[in-house]
């Protein structure tokens, strides 16, 4: 008569989307850090939209990747403390599809939501309007990827004190890939040339973390839980 | 209520914190319908013994088996059947009562509010159930907690010094819920480091320093 | 079959073996980077394109393999560990890590050394020298990692699965980075590349490469023991250890 | 030989330079081990007597 893993899945986005939004202010936060770090770059190069153009696939890449890290930490970091992980850890669910739901749920609010404020972001570079479906999509498996490489980061490093710092040095190496292929398939869209072949790749490397990534961070997570 | 528990075998556990040696060889089963009490000063094991035998701490030596096989082989089913409470309530602050038991037991079997809002009510947490958990005292959080506890119906139950923060008619409470359990075949450890007020036998097991 | 397998894994027994191999390691990477050194430097004819300065591929060619070869131990010895419970495989790894790490730098800079006549400065964001650069990071990342954790055991355990983890993305690093490089240069710059070797110029560096692994297989053994002993303090022949 | 000068010799000893600190920190790690075994198996002989 036990639950089924889907049933479960939709038990743990059902907990995580309402937890997140109890809080709104921490949906806010990573959100206007993206407005706020693509203001700097023009501030710290030139008004000149011209120029700008040139810089923006990867100013807003950047800035899209740091403020999808600064959320990652607090994947886990709730429920270890409260000492809920270890509640879900326990309901004979495998931690699969505990890490599958709880992921899932952490872009949707982090990653989603980047993608759906990036036209603004875009259009304040200068990128023009019909780039605009490349780069949402692109940016769209790149923050999919990162979350998943952020769950295996925060999985190793939520029982230690001062992990935040460590988790970030341990997940943009890895996440150096994604951003090479989604930085030139925006960069190409806006050129006008077709962004099909970075699109691919990034596409593929979404896939290969997706279907890796749970493994490593129920395994990471059960180290933690030791 | 729940299906009679299968033995429970713990069979020469080590495990060592650091260079600290915490658990040496420790062996003891535990039949359904029985109750054991683990029993000792502060920094004996007595929690890490119970997180090995949830099967969250692997012990470098020894095993632990329900019914005669492994935990590790049988993880899922060994741990939808049981119950962890640690010391500390562990409920989501965010989320009210009735939530923290909707998202906890869901997870092991399918509940309907009403029956939550039920067992709540039955551990004195009524009127709080739709208040966010952190507005509650820790006494009335050890009750939610009890109430999760009650909620999963499951076979085995492992509860970490289950009576902090209870007044006497939580404790009365708690006492009888145990003897319950142990009464519809059962099976629990109970760690705390006082004496158990239950009129049913129980076994001791004393971890020395 | 298996007794070389369980012998493996027994801690006094590859303390034992780490010790009786290191002096015969060191004997045959001396000899061979000796010879290596003296014949790329002295006698091998200059490169017609760049003239003496390719000579510093004897030793940026050796430290970059090293590099990626002491990753990959430390990946393999982490996972063993992980999956089948060998202990001494966690030794294995955390020593690997340093020297894997020490070696990667070692190729950087020689790596810049040598573009600094090829491309007028000493950092051109070529592909293999990007890919050194995060191989660093990731070095970084398990080192840190490890000695995050109180407890050494848990330690050990996460910086394994982390080294996994980066071992299955250094060729995706490899391959995005040289994709990312011809993309935007048209991989028509000149590129850290071996230039056509005659024999001459061939024989010492593969004498250098082969140095570089015995050296790698001596300092590994030095290390491991260091790493047994930490993590087996408690255990009878530790005493035995001690007093010899 | 003239020519080796700038960048050649730099990198022979660089690359030699971490040849010898890897065999001098490999020589410290063990005997830091060793001396915190010795200590630790003093420690747990004193506790038997």
């Amino acid at each position: 008569m036990n639950v089924g893993a889907f049933r479960a899945m939709r038990l743990i986005l059902h907990r995580e989307l309402s937890l997140s939004f109890r809080r709104p202010d921490q949906l806010l936060q990573p959100l206007v850090f993206f407005l706020i770090v693509t203001t700097l770059f023009p501030l710290a190069l030139s008004p000149e939209m011209s120029l700008l153009r040139d810089m923006a696939p990867g100013v807003l890449w950047v800035a899209a990747l740091l403020s999808s890290l600064l959320s990652i930490d607090a994947l886990f970091k709730g429920d270890a403390d409260d000492g809920t992980l270890e509640q879900l850890a326990l309901s004979g669910q495998s931690l699969s599809v505990i890490v599958i739901a709880k992921t899932i749920a952490h872009w949707l609010v982090s990653g989603a939501a980047l993608v759906v404020m990036s036209p603004l972001v875009a259009t304040a570079l200068g990128i023009p309007v019909d780039a605009f479906a490349t780069m949402m999509f692109s940016l769209a498996l790149g923050t999919l990827t990162l979350s998943w490489l952020g769950a295996i980061g925060a999985g190793l490093t939520v029982g230690l004190r001062r992990g935040s710092v460590l988790l970030s040095l341990i997940v943009l190496p890895l996440a150096m890939p994604l951003l090479i292929f989604g930085a030139s398939a925006t960069d190409r869209a806006i050129g006008g040339e077709s962004p099909a072949g970075a699109l691919y790749f990034l596409a593929s490397l979404c896939v290969f973390t997706s279907s890796l990534a749970p493994l490593a961070a129920s395994a990471a997570l059960r180290i933690t839980l030791e | 209520m729940n299906a009679d528990a299968a033995a429970l075998t713990v069979d020469q556990v080590h495990v060592w914190r650091g260079d600290r040696h915490v658990l040496r060889a420790l062996s003891f089963g535990v039949d359904a319908g029985q109750l054991l009490h683990i029993w000792g000063p502060n920094g004996t094991g007595k929690t890490t013994l119970l997180r090995v035998v949830c099967g969250l701490l692997r012990p470098e030596q020894g095993q632990v088996a329900w019914g005669g096989r492994p935990i590790e082989r049988i993880r899922s089913e060994y741990q939808a059947a049981m119950a962890y409470a640690s010391h500390e309530a562990a409920l989501k602050g965010d989320l009210t009562a009735l939530e923290n038991l909707r998202y906890a037991v869901g997870l092991k079997r399918r509940v309907r509010d009403d029956e939550l809002r039920a067992t709540l009510e039955r551990t004195g947490i009524g009127a709080g159930a739709d208040l966010p958990a952190r507005v509650l005292s820790a006494g009335q959080r050890r009750r939610v907690a009890m109430a999760r506890v009650l909620a999963m119906r499951a076979a085995v139950w492992l509860l970490d010094e289950p009576f902090t923060n209870l007044d006497v008619g939580g404790s009365a409470l708690m006492s009888r819920m145990l003897e319950e359990h142990v009464d519809q075949g059962g099976l629990a450890l109970v760690v705390a480091h006082h004496e158990l007020e239950l009129n049913r036998p129980i076994r001791r097991l004393e971890l020395s320093a | 079959m298996w007794t070389w397998f369980y012998r493996l894994a027994s801690p006094p027994h590859v303390y034992r073996t780490a010790a009786a191999l290191t002096p015969w390691f060191y004997a045959v990477a001396a000899v061979l980077i000796g010879y290596g050194l003296v014949d790329g430097l002295v006698f091998a004819p200059r490169d017609y394109q760049q003239g003496d300065a390719f000579r510093i591929i004897y030793v940026h060619a050796p430290s970059a393999w090293l590099s990626l070869f002491a990753y990959t131990t430390m990946a393999v010895a982490g996972a063993i560990a992980l999956i089948w419970r060998i202990k001494v495989g966690y030794a294995v790894a955390a020593a690997a890590a340093p020297i894997g790490a020490s070696f990667t730098l070692s190729a950087l800079v020689t790596g810049s050394l040598w573009g600094r006549p090829m491309w007028g400065t000493y950092w051109a964001w070529d592909p293999r020298l990007t890919s050194e650069l995060i191989l660093l990071f990731l070095y970084f990342g398990v080192i840190s990692l490890r000695q995050a954790f109180e407890d050494p055991a848990r330690g050990d355990r996460a910086a394994a699965l982390l080294g996994v983890v980066g071992v299955v993305n250094v060729p995706i690093v490899h391959f995005s980075v040289t994709w990312w490089n011809s993309l935007h240069q048209g991989g028509t710059v000149m590129r850290l590349g071996k230039p056509e070797m005659p024999g001459s110029m061939l024989w010492p560096l593969l004498a250098m490469l082969a140095g570089f692994m015995f050296f790698f297989g001596a300092v590994l053994c030095m290390r491991v023991r260091g790493e047994v002993l930490n993590r087996e303090r408690q255990s009878t022949w530790v005493r035995e250890a001690v007093k010899s | 030989m003239g020519g080796y000068a700038r960048f050649v010799w730099p990198s022979i000893s660089l690359a030699i330079g971490v040849l010898i600190w890897n065999i001098w920190s490999a020589r410290r790690h063990h005997a830091r081990a060793l001396l915190r075994a010795t200590r630790a198996v003093a420690m747990a002989r004193s506790e038997e007597q």
